[in-house]
């Protein structure tokens, strides 16, 4: 087969492949993460190694939505149905039926992404895009919220409080107060997390999902499953935000409609991967560091303010408009977030 | 609202032109359809409570709270639908409203309803100002950015009015508040002038977008930027412009609506969801569509309270937003667009 | 036997009759012009065939199949791929991801659809810019990068939508050598929108002319452009339908 | 440029932030250091910020007051006159804030915890305290479920929600037979969440128990409701003689707006375990609205002299009248004193034994002295029934507690 060369544009010097697959750079750059993670709850004082470990709950929801609006370009404001389906389902099995939370875990997991593929399925079949696609999530995730609160299976507003058991247990995942092992059982599922949206984001399916984000129908004109791909995509965001609930109710031992449903956990789920960059591996990792962080530092300062600051003693509400503030900036400033602006810099 | 995906719409470039007759049919017949749905709904309601006072004061307070949710509406159908920029802070900017009406009140002793005079101007104020410095320009074009930023300055003001007012519920007192018997139902003063003011400001708008320059201005924009630019009208003005006026009628909806609700910080929240399924039933940039559509919620909210008694009313509003979204996104009154 | 057939195609946009009744056959291995002024539904035609659209009334069979309805992405894996008139590449790869990708539905090993994607890369002359991310690429560049996906499906019928605008006459030579070479040695069918007359005539086994929606005539090439409805339609009077 | 700077201030906020996040609590020598030297350390945890924050406030301030009241008389003595000192969180109202200051109270060193006002955050609190081992006094908590799960160191000083919806029955047909109207049919008006319902179920079982048909019942979401108006229709068409609501402070306002408007022919507006129908500040907003309203709740024990003369302190210092919670949390903090006193040491474990087996004379209304059943529930809280009479919340019955005599009927019917 002859090979015809057309006069190629002028100027394009030829460039290199990138030496290591950025898929294994990567993982590499997790696992010395991780690494130097495992120490951090032993040397953390008590106070701030409950915040490291609601960082790791930040990170897991942040992932999940990253994959969903991130990578698949389906912008979600409701992840709080995923969240409190994963919450509710994991508590719901072990109040009633004494079922260890790790099983409780998977079934929830299962049930959000079932339910994401339900609704998946037919915004997709009904065509609905952008801004209809949002308020339909946020409008699912409100309904389950309203049913749950009246719906006497699921306790009604009380919702569930988790059983104390007196020694600690891998299999119930219940450990003493201030035990450094929710920090890491916390940290393998959220190094979990990041693994899997590395592998997915680099295979096939996320190279199909990368192109449907991008072109929808250029993709498909090219033979991209687009429904199959898409509902995979909601399918395996919808699980991983379903873990952060069902680990979120292991560590508070308690969840009711507000804390598993309430808008506030969907937008949660947004902020720190929009601060630390949509659609990036590493934006909802920085992003949630970010937002964790500075939830505990205005907490703290608003307990014992510095003089200049000490009309805002016992007003709350700050630490949300500092936040805030952040989200508008970014936004506008950095569109691609802090990864994204950063990982654009040093590629040129 | 043009198919905001990145790909060109699969139609040919040229929007055929429209017959006034399909369309005109069309409108009867699905206002019939409508009108059907709800007789029935009212005669379930009837035997289910069995009680006639008890529907008919439901459907009375349903019409009066649903000209609450049209004024509200009214401002975000003219941004979300005219300039497809998805405002979710305009929930928030009402709060502000409110809190602007409260203050004066409670300085001044005024009459609520004279608050429009500052609320007006003030929220235009406001909004011209988030529109130019947050959302005009290459930042607020995409679809992602207008959600994120809309979303982050609602968390700023619910909050910030929390820091500086505390979330203590207050309450804006009408004097000379009445209410008179209609056949048994009883009809509150205060929802009377929400509900007329609704209709004065819906009027007043259809009027400014039908017979003004302005208004024709604001249309051409809506149906075509591009072209709108060619034949000489400043779109950018526009656009700051009609962001700022649906503010401005969030200012209104705050006077005339303050005496009826509790002011607290978080208030914004709750009629922000109600407000673009009102937008979104009554058809996208359609004021009378926003009208109706906030009488129909007002109604679906009361029968949602007979037909399941525990629940909360908002769980119908949501049914019906997701059953409008799949079947009939472009709303009841709405063009079928690309 | 004909790979492609449509049948009383009809498609209509609220009340404007892109395509009325359009009818013809393409045996396999067959390249056939497809030209008209514009506005014709000529893009349209191509949206309905590979499943952009889906027709008001008639049928499309492809590989002996009917296919009306079916979703573009399952007529592409069968083998029936369309380029488009205004380049679309996926912004966030480069040239060679966006190739590859097109080439993901085949079941290759990793190795070999990285080396069935450079071939193809480097069969259009983009060989230099793979790594580059497709944004950077100029218009010209943009064109063969279309071309280049579509023969990475390595389909049996190839749907060409003006692949030669915008290029400079020295480019389009080598094009329509490698379109040529496609029938000759992989046997693809070809249809191709194209108002290049010189390249239409070069190419093209037979010819078809739609005006305002309909199949005005079809035939050689010669036979076509002196039949005098085409040259009307073409040259003639001022067209009824405002075509701004 | 303005994205590199921003890059660089936001990334040092981050080292700084998860480097030594904010001043870190009393040293990390862990909750023993902080108790065995200086003052003893009692936690208190109340919505100080959120939409709570005005009991909130309240509360903090008459828990700080029975804390200044022991030191006066000499702090603990059996502890060579340590002094007291109470620490202090804010919930904003939140479960998951709630858990997190009640950690970081306990890790300071707190013997004992008092709170939360929310039914919600005392959940997660009692959590935190029994894994603690730390005794936990509530104060103001409405559900019943923390003390029905067999923690040991949860207490409530309260009623529960149960007893209080209990007495209002008993309350009810007792008044109503002696004015001579005895009642038939009760209306029940709640909110939906745990609190009003849970009123609403334990009234509905003591009333059919007393044969009083109760019905229909009728909820509604206290977060978006607006107005109630169709509903106290639905009680008008129903025949009820006796309308009882159960809800917080809002929306209880909105149904005193919605009954003056329908006129329900009632001979009664019954609260129970109301949030506003035994609050001054409702009579303030609701004006003649509210006269001649029941409530059925805890409340201060107005004829106890030692409970007006605290009232009158906190009048006194802060301007406006001391709500029951805040004396509640004033004998919530003695309970916890007393316990540490009679048991001599701050080790939690003993005082959370003194505190089981404690005997301490409440300011509020009881049966008797604060003493705890073995699932936490304080056994002679009793709650009082209260009407408000020309502008006053007066409690009304039963005779010993009473300050006036209960007028059974509406102001819009004779």
């Amino acid at each position: 087969m002859t090979t015809i060369t057309i006069a190629g544009p002028a100027g394009a010097e030829k460039v290199k492949a990138p030496p290591l697959r950025p898929q294994n750079r990567q993982l590499a750059i997790l696992a010395v993460l991780l690494l130097i993670a495992i120490p951090l709850p032993l040397v953390l004082p008590p106070a701030q190694g409950a915040v490291a470990v609601r960082i790791l709950i930040f990170l897991l929801m942040a992932v999940g939505w990253n994959i969903m609006s991130g990578f698949g370009g389906m912008f979600s404001f409701g992840h709080a149905a995923y969240f409190g389906l994963g919450a509710y389902t994991s508590a719901y099995l072990l109040v009633k039926h004494d079922v260890s939370p790790w099983i409780g875990m998977v079934a929830g997991t299962a049930v959000a992404a079932a339910a994401a593929v339900l609704i998946g399925y037919f915004s997709f079949r009904y065509k609905l895009q952008g801004a209809y696609f949002a308020l339909a999530t946020f409008a699912f995730a409100e309904m389950l919220r309203l049913i749950v609160t009246s719906s006497d299976f699921t306790n009604k507003a009380v919702g569930f409080s988790v059983p104390l058991i007196q020694d600690s247990s891998l299999w119930m995942i219940q450990f003493p107060a201030d035990s450094p092992a929710y920090f890491w059982v916390a940290l393998v599922l959220a190094g979990a997390a990041v693994a899997i949206s590395i592998v997915f984001l680099h295979s096939r399916a996320g190279k199909y999902v990368s192109a449907i984000r991008d072109d929808e129908l250029a993709a498909a004109s090219l033979g991209a499953p687009v429904i199959r791909h898409k509902l995979v995509t909601v399918a395996l965001s919808a699980a991983i935000t379903a873990v952060a609930g069902a680990f979120y109710t292991q560590y508070y031992l308690f969840v009711n409609p507000e804390l598993g449903f309430g808008s506030a956990v969907s937008i949660q789920a947004i902020v720190p991967v929009v601060i630390g960059g949509i659609g990036t591996i590493w934006g909802p990792v920085v992003g949630a560091i970010i937002v964790g962080a500075l939830t505990d530092v205005t907490a703290t300062m608003l307990r014992t303010p510095p003089e200049f600051l000490s009309f805002l003693q016992g007003r709350s509400g700050l630490d949300v408009v500092l936040y805030a503030v952040l989200l508008i900036l970014i936004v506008r400033l950095l569109p691609k977030g802090i990864v994204g602006t950063i990982a654009a810099r040093w590629r040129r | 609202m043009t198919n905001t995906t990145h790909g060109a719409p699969l139609a040919p470039e040229v929007s055929p032109p429209q017959t006034k007759t399909k369309a005109g049919g069309g409108f009867l017949g699905r206002a019939g359809i409508v009108g059907g749905v709800l007789v029935i709904a009212i005669v379930i309601a009837l035997l289910r409570s069995g009680s006639g006072l008890v529907v008919w004061q439901s459907v009375v307070t349903g019409i009066l709270t649903g000209g609450l949710y049209g004024l509200i509406a009214m401002g975000l159908t003219l941004i979300f639908g005219v300039l497809d920029i998805v405002n979710f802070a305009h929930g928030a900017l009402l709060a502000v409203a409110m809190f602007i009406s409260f203050g004066m009140v409670s300085a001044t002793g005024m009459h609520p309803y004279l608050t429009l005079v500052i609320a007006i101007p003030a929220l235009f104020l406001i909004g011209a100002a988030v529109h130019r410095g947050l959302l005009s320009g290459s930042g607020g074009k995409s679809l992602e950015n207008q959600l994120l930023i809309t979303l982050g300055l609602s968390l700023l003001l619910e909050n910030g009015l929390l820091m500086f007012f505390g979330a203590e519920p207050k309450a804006i007192a009408l004097p000379g508040d009445f209410q008179f018997p209609l056949l048994g139902a009883v009809v509150a003063g205060s929802r009377l002038y929400a509900f007329l003011g609704a209709i004065a400001l819906g009027a007043l708008l259809y009027w400014l977008l039908r017979r003004t320059r302005l208004g024709t201005a604001i249309r051409a924009v809506a149906a075509n930027g591009p072209g709108a630019e060619l034949v000489g009208i400043n779109v950018r003005r526009i656009h700051t412009l009609t962001f700022a006026i649906g503010t401005a009628c969030a200012g209104a909806a705050a006077a005339l609506a303050g005496p009826l609700v509790t002011v607290t910080p978080t208030l914004g929240e709750q009629f922000n969801i109600t407000a673009f399924v009102v937008v979104v039933l009554g058809g996208m940039g359609n004021v009378v569509g926003a009208l109706v559509g906030g009488l129909l919620i007002g109604l679906v909210e009361q029968l949602t309270t007979i037909y399941l008694g525990g629940q909360s009313s908002l769980l119908g509003v949501f049914v019906v937003f997701i059953l409008v979204l799949f079947l009939r996104p472009q709303g009841l009154f709405g063009r079928k667009t690309a | 036997m004909s790979i492609v057939e449509v049948s009383g195609v009809g498609k209509s946009f609220r009340g404007l009759h892109a395509l009325s009744d359009v009818e013809f056959e393409v045996a396999e291995g067959e390249i056939l012009g497809i030209i008209g002024p514009n506005g014709a539904g000529k893009t349209t035609l191509f949206n309905v065939v590979s499943g952009a659209l889906t027709p008001d009334t008639g049928r499309v069979r492809f590989a002996g199949q009917d296919v009306t309805g079916r979703s573009p992405d399952r007529i592409a894996r069968a083998g029936m791929v369309r380029t488009f008139q205004l380049m679309r590449p996926f912004a966030s790869m480069t040239v060679l991801e966006n190739v590859a990708l097109a080439a993901q539905h085949h079941r290759f090993g990793r190795r070999k659809l990285r080396e069935h994607a450079l071939d193809v890369v480097e069969r259009v002359g983009l060989g230099p810019w793979a790594h580059r991310p497709a944004p950077e690429l100029p218009t010209a560049g943009l064109k063969r990068l279309e071309l280049a996906r579509t023969l990475a499906t390595t389909p049996k019928v190839l749907l060409l939508d003006e692949v030669l605008a915008g290029l400079v006459p020295a480019e389009r030579e080598p094009v329509l050598d490698l379109l040529a070479l496609l029938r000759e040695q992989e046997g693809v069918t070809l249809l191709f929108i194209e108002h290049i007359m010189a390249a239409v005539m070069r190419l093209a086994d037979r010819v078809l002319v739609l005006d305002q929606g309909r199949v005005l005539a079809v035939g050689s090439p010669q036979e076509v452009t002196s039949d005098a409805r085409v040259i009307d339609a073409y040259l003639g009077e001022e067209p009824t339908h405002a075509d701004a | 440029m303005a994205a590199r700077k921003l890059i660089a201030a936001l990334g040092a906020c981050a080292l700084l932030a998860t480097g030594c996040g904010g001043s870190a609590p009393v040293g990390a020598g862990g909750a023993a250091a902080g108790r065995d030297e200086g003052p003893v350390k009692i936690g208190a945890l109340h919505p100080v910020s959120g939409s709570n924050a005005v009991d909130g406030q309240q509360m903090r301030r008459g828990a700080q007051m029975a804390v200044d009241a022991i030191n006066a008389a000499g702090g603990i003595k059996s502890l060579g006159g340590r002094k007291v000192e109470l620490i202090t969180g804010d919930t904003q109202g939140k479960a998951d804030i709630g858990q997190s200051e009640a950690q970081r109270l306990i890790s300071t060193g707190a013997v004992g915890l008092v709170g939360t006002y929310q039914s919600a955050v005392s959940t997660n609190v009692a959590v935190v305290a029994e894994r603690n081992r730390v005794p936990f006094v509530a104060d103001v908590t409405a559900t019943d479920a923390v003390y029905a799960n067999g923690y040991r160191y949860a207490f409530r000083i309260q009623p529960g929600s149960a007893v209080i919806a209990t007495a209002a029955a008993q309350y009810l047909q007792q008044v109503s037979q002696q004015a001579g109207k005895p009642v038939r049919k009760v209306a029940f008006l709640h909110e939906q969440s745990d609190f009003g319902s849970g009123a609403a179920d334990a009234f509905t079982e003591a009333a059919r128990g007393l044969g009083i048909e109760v019905g229909p019942d009728i909820s509604y979401d206290a977060t978006t409701v607006s107005d109630l108006t169709a509903q106290v229709t639905q009680v008008k068409a129903s025949g009820a003689d006796v309308l009882a609501v159960a809800g917080y402070y809002r929306d209880s306002l909105l149904a005193a707006k919605a009954i003056a408007s329908v006129k329900p022919d009632l001979n009664a507006v019954w609260g129970v375990s109301n949030g506003a129908y035994d609050q001054p500040k409702f009579v303030a907003d609701a004006g003649d609205l509210g006269a001649l309203y029941f409530s059925t709740n805890y409340h201060y024990d107005a004829n106890n002299p030692q409970t007006t003369a605290l009232r009158e302190q906190y009048q006194r210092t802060y301007g406006d009248p001391m709500r029951t919670g805040a004396v509640l949390s004033y004998d919530a903090v003695q309970v916890i004193a007393q316990a540490v006193e009679k048991a001599a040491s701050t080790d939690p474990q003993q005082v959370r034994d003194a505190i089981a087996a404690a005997q301490v004379a409440p300011l509020t209304v009881g049966n008797g002295p604060i003493q705890f059943a073995d699932n936490g529930d304080n056994r002679n809280a009793l709650a009082v029934l209260m009407q408000i009479q020309d502008g006053q919340v007066k409690q009304v019955y039963p005779p010993e507690k009473a300050e006036s005599r209960p007028e059974y009927q509406v102001t819009w019917r004779p």
